[in-house]
């Protein structure tokens, strides 16, 4: 059982026309890079895209934009890229906006086989429509769905060769709950060990969820907005 | 003289008590972390997955895998943990956060917020803002009283689309405060140096005077 | 900001007569021992319990069912013990089984303010009695709701004074759900440390979960079922 | 002659493929652990939240923090890993584990399995049983074919309370191996020296002769 055996590109031969991937991140911050740069040679087109963020121009989710493979993206921001623009304008690329919270729970849900359940959140809002409402204890609900994707791509900092994930700071965000609602999750690490050597009390991810492991190049991360602070200077 | 934003930040973080959980919102929310009371514990979240945001980095603390909902550089404080997404928004929605401090568009005498989109612009997306008016236990809408058009925000009715429908339950503006109860909007707070009739003026809700109206300070 | 000042017994001068709880543990592995004593000590009477197992006996929640203090159990799995069964079969208690999957759910969903969900789990058996039924890609699920505790103990292995928690194997269990659930959640440890001695990516309960922390003694640990194997054999 | 129990578990871990996620449940399902092949990577799944159950304890080994879903004292295999009770559920729930493994009372030949309760005895409870039966990928029940009292355990219709409607992919006895499938139930496999006529004999049930039908090994 070592799920570090597949390139990315022998995994990517089983990605089809129109699937649907999950992508973790948040931002720039924990995006699987390697990953989403095989998807753009791999070719795959009409994706539908669930990821929080949609990258920038010329990285992240912004080079499968650029190179006109989505046709959809689920998402609770987007718009950090002048090309989403221009594809939305313009009739070639679909949005469908779901807050950040619901986002999250739908994935979880979706990993966790709960098919739907309710939230407050969005209630009297344009994303309440067209969607069931339950009333419990005096208050309104709507109905949320969950979501599950043909592939999933996380980003973690440490795996085993068993698959279990460590995650890292903030680069944590939407990876554990997408690596539970793919068919088939790959996992892109930064270092990987040997089964055994990770705690099983710090393990994030366990095995389970994840089909492949990918060894990535840490050196690439990018920072969206680097804001920092002087010596002396405490907020 | 201060500015408009300097004296709604000043007001707002009065809102803060030591030991609260506090999500603050981008823009003017962000501003209002600096000056919280350097003796107190406070735990801000960000809906990314961190609870214990710290100052921006040093120049060589900057760490690509730490950033704010906001996606800026940040640092944590001792006491903080990280979590996924679903937690993040379990601990928003489950009513564990204190209080959330956002800015807005518009908002209602019924206490409805408008904040995320402009109808014919483009629309970037609400991100936690829906999950953080219904989640959190007290939700504190910051933002100037009238637009740069000179017209009133705060609406009988918001003309632009809900972020929440009933969801603030204080306003913060620089001439004003006002809370949202069961009978209705009510000034509680004036700005010094400013007259219940200009607020009245420069409003379109309707509201009441509170029993006990003070001075911001 | 430290949760450790009070004493289990001021904590406890809160609980009312009639009061929902949820304690961790699953058997007697992870179950606040000390909290447990004092909620005896209490004499809190009428109370709901929500937890997997009602303990054995002599020890755990068997204490409170030996002492009259719980009015109703809503757990999975019961009856390790004859006090249990006595009180059950002469109707000084009543017992509300859940699926074991759809308990810790309901328990989550509590914690995580969603008012409901839908499971497959149940459904045909006598789970789904005068449940909503909805059909979604032609399967039917059942809708199942909240559970929130005005009391949460919850045994953790080691807590910062602010109150964040990490839990040690099998112990963890119930444990961290059930401490996002309740209005006041108490957290008994085996070890106290000062605020930023835990790795924030090692915390399994954040420190908003959780209002007080108190010491417990792990010497008591009790095994239920105690197997063991001999050198040299591996099965 | 190895006893009825024996031959259950031995044609029972022959559904466990190398690489594989398994949930076994108490009683016979518990003694299949024993006989997975000491090449094969497979991971034990126990519902309270331990993926990579191992060997029970040496008596030097005991921990009290570390147990099954049997409550019995284990250990861990390299590579395992330990999470809450609704991780360890959405892992049931969510498809994940490939299969479970789970004792009997009765099935029927819809698929049903009865194995929770007994009309008018104290009943204990389901624990985990119902949610894995809806969630495992594949379900597989062990049990004797007929009860002590000489009477089929596999019925036309269940007649205890259910746990689970139309679950069981597949049924293994000390007498043959059952598969239901959208044409009904289906007899896959009989032990050496049994009968279809005996099976029939001791089977309430209706089912058809599989084309492949095989000698269990």
């Amino acid at each position: 059982m070592n799920k570090t055996e597949k390139t990315i590109h022998e995994i990517l031969k089983g990605l089809k026309d129109d699937s649907t991937i999950l992508v973790g991140g948040f931002g720039l911050c924990g995006i699987p890079e390697v990953a989403i740069e095989a998807i753009c040679r791999s070719g795959a087109k009409n994706l539908t895209v669930v990821s929080n963020n949609c990258g920038v121009d010329d990285w992240g989710l912004g080079l499968l934009l650029a190179n006109k493979q989505i046709k959809k993206m689920i998402s609770s921001y987007v718009g950090e890229n002048k090309i989403f623009e221009q594809q939305l304008l313009s009739g070639q690329l679909e949005v469908e906006l779901t807050p950040q919270g619901t986002l999250a729970e739908r994935i979880r849900a979706g990993g966790a086989g709960i098919p739907a359940f309710y939230t407050a959140t969005g209630v009297g809002t344009p994303v309440a429509e067209g969607k069931p409402v339950k009333v419990y204890e005096g208050k309104d609900y709507i109905e949320e769905r969950a979501i599950v994707g043909d592939f999933t791509f996380v980003k973690a900092w440490k795996a085993d060769k068993l698959g279990n994930l460590v995650y890292r700071k903030t680069a944590r965000n939407f990876n554990p709950i997408m690596a539970t609602a793919g068919k088939i999750t790959i996992a892109e690490v930064e270092e990987i060990v040997e089964v055994g050597e990770l705690n099983p009390d710090e393990i994030h991810t366990p095995a389970v969820f994840v089909q492949h492991v990918i060894l990535g190049d840490s050196s690439k991360k990018r920072i969206e907005k680097r804001t920092t602070r002087t010596e002396g200077v405490a907020g | 003289m201060t500015s408009a934003k300097d004296r709604i930040v000043k007001r707002a973080v009065q809102e803060i008590e030591n030991g609260m959980n506090v999500n603050l919102g981008i823009g003017i929310p962000t501003l209002v972390a600096n000056e919280i009371p350097s003796d107190y514990q406070v735990l801000l979240q960000s809906e990314n997955g961190l609870l214990g945001i710290g100052p921006y980095p040093l120049e060589t603390e900057i760490d690509p895998d730490l950033i704010n909902a906001g996606k800026e550089t940040v640092t944590t404080v001792a006491g903080a943990s990280f979590f996924d997404s679903a937690d993040s928004f379990a601990m928003i929605r489950g009513g564990h956060i204190d209080i959330a401090i956002l800015g807005g568009m518009e908002v209602s005498e019924q206490g409805d917020l408008a904040n995320w989109m402009i109808p014919g612009k483009m629309v970037k997306g609400m991100g936690g803002a829906m999950d953080l008016v219904q989640g959190a236990k007290r939700v504190i809408v910051v933002m100037e009283h009238v637009s740069k058009y000179g017209e009133s925000k705060i609406k009988k009715t918001c003309t632009l689309p809900l972020t929440g429908q009933k969801v603030v339950h204080r306003l913060i503006t620089e001439l004003a405060v006002f809370d949202f109860t069961e009978q209705g909007m009510v000034l509680m707070e004036v700005a010094p140096h400013v007259t219940v009739a200009e607020i009245r003026e420069k409003t379109e809700a309707n509201f009441t005077l509170s029993e006990n109206l003070k001075i911001v300070t």
